[in-house]
């Protein structure tokens, strides 16, 4: 996948709002994750590579889509990392690119059922895509 | 006392329970909630990132709207109680979101994060006080062990939802002893239920789900109350573990003997 | 109300116990009542009426400190807070002066009637809440509320708060907010407010006429008049200082000044100096708590206390008022 | 001496000797820079601060004065920067009332540890006072014109 | 009119290199009052000191201005050369153009000007210099230490082995400390009680040290030297003189709901107590919240059985007033509150303790008597996690923790793991961590032998909860190295947690005018070069009050702290500042304002016979105690007269400072 404008470290920080050079490495975070299993990168990862600039391979992550934004890393973080965010501004530079959505409606219906309230559906293509 | 209420989408479709027995006891505690006439959906997702504007314009509707009337905006809904606490948050510290917002938004007066966002138990908690509150209970839910499932979205990051001690909550458990019922505390009742990843990876929903339930089923628990419908499902839906999981507003409206059924 | 405190200060300087009494006497003009030290012989001349205004606090810390013997001074309700000031400040010994407060409807300013159009005056009678004003243009009438001396309508109450004994009824006078013209002021823009104070100020002759009456100031040596002050100046040297003089001035009686009105009363030119003193006043009580110096003796003034919470000087660029 | 003629404030900083007065010379040693229109007057502490050389300061042409002491709960003197505080607020607030710009005069408390906040604090007075733009009231308020 | 010699330094190139020393010398030629005008390299240099020297001979100076460094550097060297050429030192003035002109600008005409407009202010104010003499003041040869830990006990000792007095005050009804409550000592294993209670004893038995526990510092006057300390001896209820400490009370207490502090309250105590078996004094102490003599009137059962007749329900707390030369500050720390760390579940399971908890179960005088034990169940724990850094090396803008790091928690830790696997093998040790930080002698061989030969499992990575799941503890962290989540069902948690002051080192700062820092440790005078000392004179720094150290440093600077009160106590006088506030009585208005704002109460008032141009007669008059005057100032701007101006700092003085600055 080619890109158009390269994403830069920066332009994380920016959008996360996030000062990753307050981490200090001591991985409560990925201690508190509830999804580590899932994930491919862990939060501590999230904000070491960003501080390489390695952002290209947080952008490929599969772990952007098992993120539960359940804030658990950045609470329990000692320094005020929040990881969460660093993950949200990373997805956000996937999706808002062009092509990378990465839900899109016509792929919901099968996924419906019957009980599934309103706020999963809203927050998914939120989440995931434009 | 009259505030403005937001109940949001999920809560006039799939989770009407938790708006109606909401209503009601309100009703009976006199506390009049006014629906705005034009709400928007808060979008169900805080958007972390600090140049998202346009996803935080429909809270920040509801907010200037609240504002208008001069009233708190009660909220019920943990997903847009979160979204609109954090939102307002930033209107009122984060001065670049607070003025590109505003420069969409072309209201009258800018709006700075003036109203103040509530969520029901804090309504309870520190408006009526649970005393009032245990005083107006007709229907004690004598003997009943109920566990509080409180999830993420009440609670953190703690210093934004000045909500509770987001690692030792006891605001759901005080609720619980004040409609007569008692309270069973269990490791998981602040841990996420994976309810987001329903659609994308239904297996670490159900793994999420069946951890809380086991762990509020070995401690005791013969029913489970939320206040967010997103959890609700999940816990209900995903665990294999079974115990009932309720609105915490069905079993105050049961409590204080304004329970139809619906 | 004159006759009662001369019969009673007959009785008093009767027996040789009281070095003499401070009071008013007949000034040079017909309205003017000047200071004066009577004994028993000369209490004929005693004058009290409405034209009374004067503070006669500050003769006592030089006559007090004179003589062995007691003093006798006449002290309305509002000369008592500078009486009592002087006192907290050892500048009278309290317990040589026997104290006679003396009841006060507030007093007249003549120059207000003459402001009000009133010329060539020859007599002022007084018929209840009305003037009775003979002029060589005939008699003219004025409501007497209308021409009472600025310091009545800031008036403090009509307790003598240091009395060892009181003579006739007292009313208090004040009407209405009594920062009311400060807030006219601070509602100005600051640019305003410098024109304002530029063109009051530059009336001043320095005559030192409010210096030399004010019960606060009251030192051995006035700072202006000493060498090692550094801001010593007879006349001023350059044009600031006349303005300079007024800060500095009003400064060195904060905390201490009991809002009595005497420097503009006297001011020749008309200049509002109680306005300095008084924003001053406003911004302690607004500040540290509700202050009146001369309340009680031996109270701490709040330039010389402090609380571990006070507000940071920058207070004044969030505070309302000044533009 | 100056490289043009043109205008830069005169600014007179009153320093307490324990706390602020340190607090420069950490600036110094630290190579912090501030601008050369900013003189020091040291004083034993901030409460030696009489209100009349802040007035002589601006009768002789300075543009500004600020005083630094240490922290309030830090002075030398126990309680000598709480009543420099009282002072200061007063005066500064009677100076407001009589039409003098609000930003001439200013209080700063400055820690024997704080030589950054010392620069800093003098940029931004300078900043402040040149913004303001030469002291004419003070030095000016005429009397006889 | 004076006359009065310039003399600007280059300090090499440190102002040479951006004001040009020449022109400045030059210029200050032309300025009214100077005769002689002069640069060199090294001013302070011998060299250039003699050469000053001789200036003032050869031109008969009355003063001298020197443009150098900061006078916070060199002020008294140029003093005492201007004494040496017979000149009085407060004839000197220093013009500041390194610190406050060479090292901020670039600009060689800027820094310059700037240089010379000091120096025209420096002359000045030397033209109204007048010469000074400095008074002097006793010094009372008496020490007060606040605490009785390890800190407080060393220093006292080492003071009154010199010799000198010494009081400790303590808050709490013995003296020990941390110190008494720990188990072993890291890196070597010796039993703390061993080492510590000799000491305790030495101090309760030395002719010179007089230990006033149970009692905190009221309030403080005076200064260096002449300290004026009252102490509030709190109410124990026991007169001290008479208790033996043979402890029947503390049998027959019927109550027994308080909680034992030196147990970290794991285990409760009676009303009546002895701290532990070692208390100094061992004297017990009545907790009038917990006795029923006290909450219903009745009982009493302590006094009926106490041969030594020493209950006294009667006590009043008791105000001590006593005079000191030197003050120490020895307050030491306590372990942060953990319950506000609940995602280790610190306030859902009991078998979740602190360190120091830990500690005292460890220990054969504790609550398990020595046994390790779970305090929930009593049941022998197999499997232990140790969380490091809880608290510790937080951001300043995290709800809860402290910024620093605490420096003694990996080497207890450490040794917390070594104990229970010498003793219990059969027990698993978790240690969770995020750096091992083990400077110190044998401090990394310590926690080397702790992995390698007690097998002790280091993981590195942080815990991100604690789970309470039926007996066990469900603990969920990261292991970085390996690149996974680990989870372990532990018995025990033991959370290393931060240290911080004790809560009354706040107040007391205030009350010593010592500053501190913004986590509430004392400051040093200097961080280098003066680290025993607080910045106000005479205040001295023992132990953690000044920040985290273990038991070996904090030992080094109590003794320290020592040498410096020793040193201080030596002197029969100090020398006064001779910058003074004096009355010109000519002028003087007995007000009475300048004494309401003295902090030392120096000022006084007299009647005196005053004869002036204004005034002749009796008048009140303000008089100055030159001892007791620190200099500050605040008489001066309160007296309305201007008759209170202080000598060094006079009124015209800074007048002309301001002008020539102006000018």
């Amino acid at each position: 996948m080619s890109l158009t404008n390269k994403v830069t470290a920066e332009d994380v920080l920016r959008i996360s709002g996030v000062d990753a050079s307050r981490c200090m490495q001591c991985g409560k975070c990925s201690g508190a994750c509830p999804n580590y299993d899932e994930m491919d990168l862990h939060p501590h990862q999230f904000a070491a590579l960003l501080r390489k600039g390695e952002v290209e391979r947080l952008m490929e992550s599969n772990a952007l889509y098992q993120c539960l934004s359940c804030f658990a890393c950045s609470q329990r973080c000692p320094r005020n990392v929040e990881p969460a965010k660093i993950i949200e501004a990373v997805r956000l530079t996937v999706i808002r690119q062009k092509g990378r959505n990465y839900m899109t409606a016509d792929r919901l219906p099968e996924k419906l059922d019957e009980d599934l309230p309103q706020q999963a559906l809203v927050s998914a293509m939120r989440k995931y895509s434009k | 006392m009259n505030y403005s209420y937001y109940p949001g989408c999920t809560l006039k479709t799939k989770a009407k329970e938790l708006d109606i027995y909401g209503r009601l006891s309100a009703a009976k505690l006199g506390i009049i909630l006014e629906e705005p006439e034009h709400w928007q959906c808060c979008g169900g997702v805080y958007p972390q990132g600090e140049d998202e504007i346009a996803t935080r314009l429909s809270s920040i509707r509801a907010l200037a709207a609240a504002k208008e009337k001069g009233q708190d905006l009660i909220t019920l809904c943990s997903a847009c109680h979160h979204v609109l606490k954090r939102v307002n948050n930033d209107m009122k510290r984060n001065a670049t979101i607070c003025q590109r917002a505003n420069n969409y938004l072309q209201l009258d007066t800018p709006y700075r994060g003036e109203t103040e966002v509530l969520h029901y138990l804090e309504l309870l908690r520190d408006r009526i006080g649970f005393d009032t509150l245990k005083s107006a209970v007709v229907n004690p839910l004598k003997g009943v062990n109920i566990a509080a499932y409180y999830g993420c979205l009440l609670l953190r990051p703690g210093k934004e939802m000045g909500f509770d001690d987001p690692e030792d909550p006891c605001i759901i458990e005080d609720f619980i002893r004040a409609l007569g019922a008692t309270p069973v505390k269990y490791s998981q009742r602040n841990e996420c239920c994976g309810g987001y990843l329903t659609l994308e990876n239904k297996g670490a929903a159900q793994k999420r789900a069946e951890a809380i339930l086991s762990s509020a089923a070995d401690a005791g628990a013969e029913m489970i109350v939320t206040a967010c419908p997103l959890c609700l499902y999940n816990l209900k839906n995903n665990a294999k573990t079974k115990i009932p999981v309720k609105y915490f507003t069905e079993v105050l409206a049961e409590a204080l003997g304004v329970k139809e059924e619906l | 109300m004159q006759e009662m405190i001369i019969n009673r200060l007959r009785e008093l300087l009767a027996d040789g116990e009281y070095a003499g009494v401070i009071g008013w006497a007949q000034g040079e003009t017909p309205f003017d009542r000047t200071p004066n030290l009577f004994n028993a012989e000369g209490l004929d001349q005693l004058r009290y009426d409405s034209f009374c205004g004067s503070n006669l606090s500050k003769y006592l810390v030089q006559q007090a400190s004179k003589t062995e013997k007691k003093i006798i001074a006449l002290l309305k309700p509002c000369d008592c807070y500078s009486f009592n000031q002087l006192c907290t400040e050892h500048r009278i010994d309290r317990n040589k002066v026997y104290v006679i407060g003396v009841g006060c409807k507030g007093k007249i300013d003549v120059e207000k009637i003459r402001k009000a159009g009133i010329k060539g005056i020859t007599g002022i009678t007084e018929d209840g809440d009305l003037l009775k004003i003979e002029t060589m243009y005939g008699e003219k009438e004025i409501s007497r509320k209308d021409v009472l001396l600025e310091k009545c309508l800031a008036c403090k109450g009509k307790e003598h708060k240091c009395a060892d004994e009181v003579l006739g009824e007292s009313e208090e006078t004040c009407s209405g907010d009594k920062y009311a013209a400060v807030r006219r002021l601070e509602a100005m823009t600051a640019e305003e407010r410098f024109e304002f104070w530029r063109g009051e100020l530059s009336k001043c002759i320095r005559c030192n006429a409010c210096r030399n009456v004010c019960p606060a100031c009251s030192c051995i040596k006035c700072v202006f008049d000493n060498p090692n002050s550094g801001v010593q100046n007879k006349a001023a040297a350059d044009d600031f200082e006349e303005s300079l003089f007024h800060i500095i001035r009003a400064y060195h009686v904060a905390g201490r000044c009991t809002d009595c009105g005497e420097c503009s009363r006297v001011c020749p030119q008309g200049i509002p100096l109680h306005l300095l003193n008084r924003r001053i006043i406003q911004d302690v009580n607004e500040l540290y708590g509700d202050y009146q110096a001369g309340e009680s003796i031996g109270q701490r003034h709040p330039l010389t206390d402090f609380t571990l919470e006070d507000e940071e000087p920058s207070v004044i660029d969030t505070r309302g008022g000044g533009k | 001496m100056s490289m043009n003629q043109e205008w830069t404030p005169k600014i007179v900083a009153f320093c307490c000797n324990w706390c602020s007065y340190a607090g420069a010379d950490l600036a110094g040693s630290g190579r912090m820079n501030y601008p050369a229109n900013v003189k020091i007057i040291r004083i034993p502490c901030s409460c030696r601060l009489n209100p009349m050389f802040v007035l002589r300061a601006f009768q002789r042409g300075a543009d500004g004065v600020i005083l630094c002491g240490c922290h309030p709960g830090d002075c030398h003197y126990s309680t000598g920067n709480y009543y420099a505080r009282r002072r200061m607020t007063v005066l500064f607030s009677l100076l407001d009332y009589m039409g003098i710009e609000r930003g001439r005069t200013r209080v700063e408390w400055v820690s024997a540890a704080e030589g950054a906040k010392f620069a800093a604090t003098m940029n931004d007075f300078v900043k402040t006072i040149t913004e303001l733009g030469e002291n004419k009231k003070l030095g000016d308020l005429r009397c006889k014109k | 009119m004076q006359k009065i010699g310039v003399f600007v330094c280059w300090c090499g190139s440190n102002i040479a290199a951006t004001v040009d020393v020449k022109a400045v010398a030059q210029a200050l030629k032309n300025e009214a009052g100077v005769v002689f005008s002069t640069d060199y390299q090294y001013m302070c240099s011998e060299n250039g000191q003699a050469m000053i020297r001789q200036a003032i001979k050869e031109h008969q100076l009355t003063g001298i201005v020197v443009c150098s460094c900061s006078p916070r550097m060199h002020e008294a060297t140029f003093r005492k050369t201007a004494v040496s050429a017979g000149l009085n030192p407060y004839m000197v003035e220093i013009a500041n153009i390194r610190e406050q002109c060479s090292w901020i600008h670039k600009d060689i005409a800027e820094g310059t000007e700037k240089a010379i407009v000091l120096a025209r202010a420096a002359v000045a104010k030397l033209h109204k210099n007048a010469p000074l003499t400095a008074g002097t003041s006793p010094v009372t040869k008496r020490a007060l230490v606040i605490g009785g830990g390890i800190a407080g006990i060393q220093t006292a000792l080492d003071v009154a082995d010199a010799g000198f007095e010494v009081d400790i005050v303590e808050k709490s009804p013995t003296i020990g400390g941390r110190m008494a409550q720990l188990d072993k000592t890291f890196p070597t294993l010796d039993c703390s009680a061993c080492i510590l209670t000799p000491k305790m004893v030495e101090a309760a038995q030395h002719e010179k040290i007089n230990i006033i526990s149970y009692a905190e510092l009221e309030s403080l006057s005076g200064f260096v030297g002449n300290f004026t300390a009252t102490i509030r001896k709190k109410a124990r209820f026991i007169d001290e003189d008479k208790c033996s400490g043979c402890g029947v009370c503390t049998e027959k207490c019927p109550s027994r709901k308080g909680l034992d502090e030196f147990n970290m309250k794991l285990n409760k105590r009676g009303a009546v107590y002895i701290p532990f078996a070692q208390a100094i004094p061992n004297v017990a102490v009545i907790d009038a919240e917990q006795c029923l003599h006290f909450r219903t009137g009745k009982c009493g059962l302590c006094q009926k059985n106490c041969s030594a007749g020493a209950i006294d329900f009667e006590q009043k707390d008791q105000l001590i007033e006593r005079k000191y030369g030197a003050i120490v500050v020895a307050t030491g720390f306590k372990p942060i509150d953990a319950s506000a760390f609940n995602e280790y579940a610190y306030n859902d399971s009991p078998d979740v303790v602190t360190s120091l908890e830990f500690e005292r179960i460890m220990n054969a005088a504790g609550p398990t008597k020595g046994q390790l034990i779970r305090p929930s169940d009593l049941k022998h724990p197999h499997e232990i996690v140790v969380i490091q850094c809880v608290g510790s090396r937080c951001t300043e803008d995290k709800e809860k923790g402290k910024p620093y790091c605490s420096k003694i928690c990996c080497m207890y830790t450490a040794k917390h793991a070594m104990l229970v696997r010498e003793k219990y093998p059969d027990v698993k040790v978790h240690v969770f961590y995020i750096d091992a930080r083990t400077p110190g002698k044998n401090f990394d061989e310590f926690y080397r032998r702790a992995v390698e030969q007690y097998d002790v499992d280091y993981i590195k990575g942080m815990v991100g909860k604690v789970a309470v799941e039926g007996d066990k503890l469900h603990v969920q962290g990261s292991d970085l190295l390996n690149g996974e989540q680990v989870h372990i069902n532990a018995d025990m948690v033991v959370l290393a947690t931060a240290i911080e002051p004790d809560p009354t080192a706040r107040s007391l700062g205030t009350m010593l005018t010592a500053s501190m820092d913004t986590n509430d440790f004392f400051t040093e005078a200097h961080p280098k070069l003066r680290p025993v000392e607080s910045p106000p004179a005479g205040i001295f720094l023992s132990g953690v009050a000044q920040g985290p150290k273990d038991i070996p440093e904090t030992v080094a600077q109590a003794g320290a702290a020592a040498a410096k009160v020793i040193g201080l106590l030596c002197k029969n006088e100090l020398t006064c500042n001779a910058c003074v506030a004096q009355t010109n009585e000519a002028i003087c208005n007995g007000c009475s304002q300048c004494e309401k704002v003295c902090p030392y109460g120096a000022i006084t008032y007299e009647d005196k016979e005053i004869r002036s141009p204004e005034f002749r007669g009796i008048r009140r008059i303000a008089t100055v105690n030159e001892a007791i005057c620190q200099g500050c100032g605040a008489c001066t701007v309160t007296c309305p007269s201007g008759a209170m101006d202080l000598k060094g700092f006079t009124n015209s003085q800074i007048m002309s400072e301001v002008d020539a600055i102006c000018r």
